[in-house]
């Protein structure tokens, strides 16, 4: 069970939080005019980094805002001085 | 080998006799005790069979590293713990034990025809024959094998027993009651650091209780220990925690822990759990967790009677127990010394050649030209190059 | 809706140590600074702006759940009022305040032995240093959610939602038997 | 190849046991190959063995980072079944179970595949609609599944308990008598030795770490830490790290790795008989032949690569267990893993051809993929002989998420994933 520091509530075991995927996944700001392509890539394609990932967590079971933190996804530490609102 | 109680020492209670039961028949040994030390103290020898050729097995070790004497503990029908190891079980008034994986009897076990088999039962015999006919791996010969392997029986009837967990937070964990954890877990304690120190033994001290002439700070074991004890009992920011077991190490430093509650009682109250879990968050964790001795490598060295040097110190110093009249010490470490002079020193060791086997072994090794020791019986128990070769 | 009422639909345990069900006068105020400062005056007591700290004033209290969400506590059967204050007090702000009064239940625990009770199924640290008298928050206990709330030293207070109140009060009391054993 | 039969054992138990052959080479990688199969768990390996045995493609490498079946071959808990919802799936899956029924002849190795019956639970309303769904697709598609009652399930698995005013209470069951499990290790070893008796080189402790395109944006080499190795055919087999080793050829995938967590008790006499799974509560349990208890936990919540997680997602799991198997909760788990699984959004997997020419995948099989090992291997290597998708795989493209016709087996899956 990780430690998610939450940059509201402070460092919180993962039973309170949901996992919500990759970070800085923008939604295309006009759909219509988005091609297949783009819009595939925004819909399913993910870095699945090995190494530094950005993600967005969501302190569901706590004060239930989402934030953005950095983790090491083959260490699962996170880089705390990192995470952000 | 053949054990037999010492008349004095050991840490056992020797004021409170427990009977007990194993394979049926009845036993006597005392507080303290566990069923390999009871049963070695009446002289039991044969404990178990091995998984596949059913080949006799005896003690190996005095500890949680015990792989051969493995035994079913039941309480009542729906309270049978198979697979626990004769080591770990501290004895109680009515305890009943069978041993496994043996069938008629432990004495007799007619698997035991496996043995003779074994030059076609070699490692991985499966994966190279039984494809022919096709159906006929599942529906005739993996029945076979299945209903051969498990050494004991999974519990028929639901598990009446209650079981807990909690959480826990601490600045320090230490894992391991014995000299280092004990000293690890007074020096956090000292600083008003949350400490909570598990050991999987019901008494703290490890190592040291079978060194009851070892010294501490020019204190003796036994009493550097208790006064650890009660030092640790009078900090409340320390919780200590006995018969307990970390099985894993999880993320961000969680540790799993197991806490046998109830196993070692003759009459547990009926709303106590049996065991409890723990996940404890630590912010620091110590591994004290001691080491235990490999055991060396010779042609029927998984035989009764063969046992860890370590393991025949923790009998005699923690149980009282003589593993046995003649002893052949044979070790890859200093460990032997102290074996050879405590064992001797607890009756004295009967001129002891290796058996013939061994003798054998001894050749071969010195034909490589690795050096071979055997003990001697003349005191001080010494250990000496055979046919004159030298230590250096 | 009467006490005894509440007890027959959840069913709660009841131990000395166990007081339930808390009737109250809950609402959940959501909005942005400037509402929860608003709404500080309609309720008579200033909302927490510290993160997990609740304040008290009397009878009543404001436990901050999240940036914008905060729990109000009052006596039972003040809804109507309370309502009418805060709307009053929170005009011209964008707010949402829901009355949340029958959808949890609350549940008191106190004693020597509270804080060892919750951290049993509590991933929270309870002890005095990490939750000192005054904090709050949102977290689980089992499989359920619950907001905790530390008045005192020895005393907890939980707030259920209702389908889960029958849940985590059994489970309180499991855990109290393994200290009877 | 050394023929293995009770005849060669008994032989070798006269003869000192001298005789035996080691079961495969180890081989050094040789500058060239006409095709590379990156990843050498059961997937890699059994692609190599279909391209030399049935495509004649012999002059082929896998390259393995560690050792062969050490990863999630080494890792799963060992199912083998065919009961997923959808026409594309069903094809799919039955096509590797068939293969599975005479594996151990046609490979001459024992792979112990044990057709023991797959039970299904459903502990919900909502369940047992879903399963009979799956039974009534199923038999359309001529792929054999039954429904069963509470007490037909108990028949079949005795401690199972089916009590009405437990947590989980169980409903009903869908059971595929032909699903079963198979021995891991030796689907591995099994291709193993028939590949590399076909003259495939399989190159351990040799990690891919570029891939190298010529001036038409075709493949040309991998680069390795064992040096550079042409080939203009490769195929990508690299379960838990398809997105990082694809991405060496700037290709990107719709997949996201997970740890996924599985336990083993202590050995014990048989006791449970069958396969059963509990989607809804994420656990699963068989016994291994040798008397474990092989149990699957859920997966985690976020994307890993530590092949490791958390305590809580197996306490889950086994507190499911103890309720199903209230005779089991004495039993001790004896070990832990992860391993790291390869999620699609629609929980199917990918085969075929990719953007880059001479690029083939073989990924996305998420918590199932060793059911698949003998068909996923086979399809691969068919593809990759052809140059184009194997009929049965070409729904199972990476155009699939553009065009918008993905295949969704999230309620086959048996784990939340």
């Amino acid at each position: 069970m990780l430690i998610i520091n939450c940059p509201y509530c402070g460092p919180r075991p993962e039973l309170e939080f949901s996992y919500a995927g990759q970070a800085h996944v923008a939604r295309p700001a006009d759909p219509s005019a988005t091609g297949d392509d783009e819009w595939t890539a925004y819909l399913y394609l993910r870095t699945n980094t090995r190494g530094v990932h950005a993600e967005r967590w969501r302190h569901a079971r706590g004060c239930a805002r989402f934030f953005n933190a950095l983790r090491d996804t083959t260490t699962d530490r996170f880089r705390r001085d990192l995470s952000e609102r | 080998m053949t054990g037999q109680r010492t008349t004095r020492g050991g840490r056992i209670d020797r004021t409170r006799p427990v009977s007990f039961t194993f394979d049926g028949r009845g036993y006597q040994g005392f507080a303290g005790d566990t069923l390999a030390s009871a049963l070695l103290a009446h002289g039991v020898r044969l404990f178990g069979r091995s998984f596949k050729y059913h080949r006799p097995r005896g003690l190996l070790a005095a500890g949680t590293e015990e792989p051969n004497a493995l035994v079913t503990v039941s309480r009542d029908a729906a309270r049978r713990t198979p697979n626990v190891q004769a080591t770990q079980v501290e004895i109680y008034e009515g305890l009943v034990a069978e041993s496994q994986n043996r069938w008629p009897g432990l004495g007799f076990d007619l698997n035991a025809v496996n043995s003779f088999l074994s030059p076609l039962l070699t490692s991985g015999f499966y994966y190279k024959t039984f494809m022919w006919p096709r159906f006929a791996w599942h529906r005739w010969y993996e029945p076979v094998i299945r209903a051969a392997a498990g050494p004991a029986h999974a519990p028929r009837l639901p598990d009446p027993d209650r079981y807990a967990q909690r959480f826990a937070h601490c600045d320090v964990l230490v894992i391991g009651a014995g000299p280092a954890g004990l000293a690890a877990a007074l020096a956090a304690a000292a600083t008003g650091a949350r400490v909570i120190l598990c050991d999987e033994q019901a008494e703290p001290g490890g190592s040291l209780l079978d060194e009851p002439a070892g010294t501490i700070n020019e204190r003796p074991a036994a009493l550097w220990i208790d006064e650890a004890l009660v030092k640790l009992g009078a900090q409340p920011n320390v919780t200590l925690l006995r018969r307990t077991t970390a099985f894993g190490y999880f993320p961000h430093n969680m540790v799993g822990l197991v806490e046998c509650l109830t196993d070692h009682l003759a009459t547990p109250a009926a709303a106590a759990p049996r065991e409890r879990i723990w996940q404890v968050r630590a912010r620091e964790v110590v591994l004290a967790t001691g080491a235990i001795e490999r055991p060396l490598v010779f042609p029927g060295n998984d035989r009764p009677g063969v046992m860890l040097a370590s393991a025949a110190r923790s009998y005699l110093h923690r149980f009282g127990v003589r593993v046995g009249s003649r002893i052949a010490v044979l070790a890859g470490c200093d460990e032997a010394y102290a074996a050879a002079l405590d064992l001797h020193e607890a009756g004295p060791v009967s001129p002891s050649w290796p058996t013939s086997a061994m003798r054998r072994w001894a050749r071969a090794r010195r034909r490589h030209g690795l050096l071979v020791c055997r003990s001697l019986n003349a005191p001080p128990c010494w250990p000496r190059p055979v046919g004159g070769e030298s230590a250096a | 809706m009467a006490d005894a009422t509440i007890r027959r639909i959840v069913g709660l345990p009841t131990a000395a140590w166990l007081e339930s069900p808390l009737p109250a006068t809950r609402f959940i105020l959501r909005g942005a600074p400037g509402a929860r400062a608003a709404a500080g005056e309609g309720f008579g007591l200033s909302l927490p702006e510290t993160a997990c700290r609740a304040a008290t004033d009397g009878n009543r209290a404001a436990l901050w759940l999240g940036p914008d969400e905060q729990l109000l506590l009052a006596p039972d059967g003040e809804v109507e009022p309370i309502a009418a204050s805060l709307a009053r007090a929170l005009q011209g702000h964008a707010y949402s305040l829901v009355d949340v009064s029958h959808r949890q239940v609350g549940i008191g625990i106190h004693g020597p032995r509270a804080e060892w009770l919750l951290e049993s199924q509590c991933p929270l640290p309870l002890n005095l240093r990490d939750f000192p008298v005054g904090m709050c928050t949102r977290t689980v206990f089992g499989k359920a959610e619950i907001v905790v709330w530390r008045p005192a030293e020895q005393v907890f207070r939980l707030e259920v939602w209702r389908s889960f109140a029958t849940y985590v009060a059994e489970l309180l009391r499991e855990v109290d038997r393994e200290s009877i054993a | 190849m050394q023929k293995y039969s009770a005849w060669a054992l008994l032989r070798e138990a006269f003869g000192g046991q001298r005789g035996w052959q080691s079961q495969w080479r180890r081989a050094s990688p040789a500058p060239e190959y006409d095709a590379i199969i990156i990843g050498g768990g059961g997937h890699g390996l059994a692609a190599a063995y279909y391209l030399a045995a049935e495509h004649g493609i012999t002059r082929t490498a896998v390259l393995e980072k560690s050792w062969i079946g050490g990863g999630s071959t080494g890792r799963n808990t060992t199912i083998v079944r065919s009961n997923y919802l959808f026409d594309e799936s069903a094809r799919l899956y039955d096509h590797a179970l068939d293969l599975w029924q005479d594996l151990a002849q046609v490979l001459n190795y024992n792979v112990m595949y044990s057709p023991r019956g797959v039970m299904m639970l459903a502990h919900g309303v909502h369940d047992v609609q879903v399963l009979k769904r799956h039974v009534h697709a199923n038999r359309c598609n001529g792929v054999t599944n039954e429904w069963l009652s509470p007490e037909e399930a108990k028949a079949f698995c005795p401690p199972l308990n089916i009590e009405p005013n437990i947590r989980y209470p169980v409903l009903g069951a869908a059971l595929q008598r032909r699903g079963g499990t198979a021995r891991h290790d030796a689907v591995a070893w099994g291709y193993a030795r028939a590949a590399d008796a076909l003259g495939v080189d399989i190159v351990e402790n040799c990690e891919v770490t570029g891939i190298r395109r010529d001036a038409s944006g075709a493949v040309a080499a991998v680069e390795t830490s064992r040096g550079l190795i042409k080939s203009r055919r490769i195929g990508v087999s690299a379960a838990g790290f398809s997105s990082v080793v694809i991405g060496l050829a700037g290709v990107r995938l719709p997949i996201e790795s997970f740890p996924l967590q599985a336990l083993v008790s202590e050995p014990v006499k048989p006791v449970v008989p069958c396969v059963v799974m509990s989607g809804s509560i994420h656990a699963y349990i068989s016994q291994s032949d040798k008397g474990e208890l092989v149990i699957g936990a859920g997966t985690d919540a976020y994307t890993s690569y530590t092949q490791r997680g958390a305590l809580h997602v197996n306490s889950h799991t086994l507190a499911a267990i103890c309720e199903l198997f209230p005779t089991l909760r004495r039993m001790r788990m004896l070990r832990n893993w992860a391993g790291t699984v390869d999620v699609t959004t629609d929980r199917s997997p990918i085969i075929g051809k990719t953007p880059v020419p001479g690029l083939y995948v073989n990924c996305g099989w998420g918590t199932g993929g060793f059911k698949a090992t003998p068909g996923a291997g086979h399809l691969l290597a068919w593809t990759m002989a052809h140059d184009e998708p194997h009929p049965i795989v070409a729904p199972f493209n990476i155009e699939r998420f553009r065009d918008g016709r993905l295949i969704d087996e999230a309620a086959a899956a048996a784990v939340a994933h």
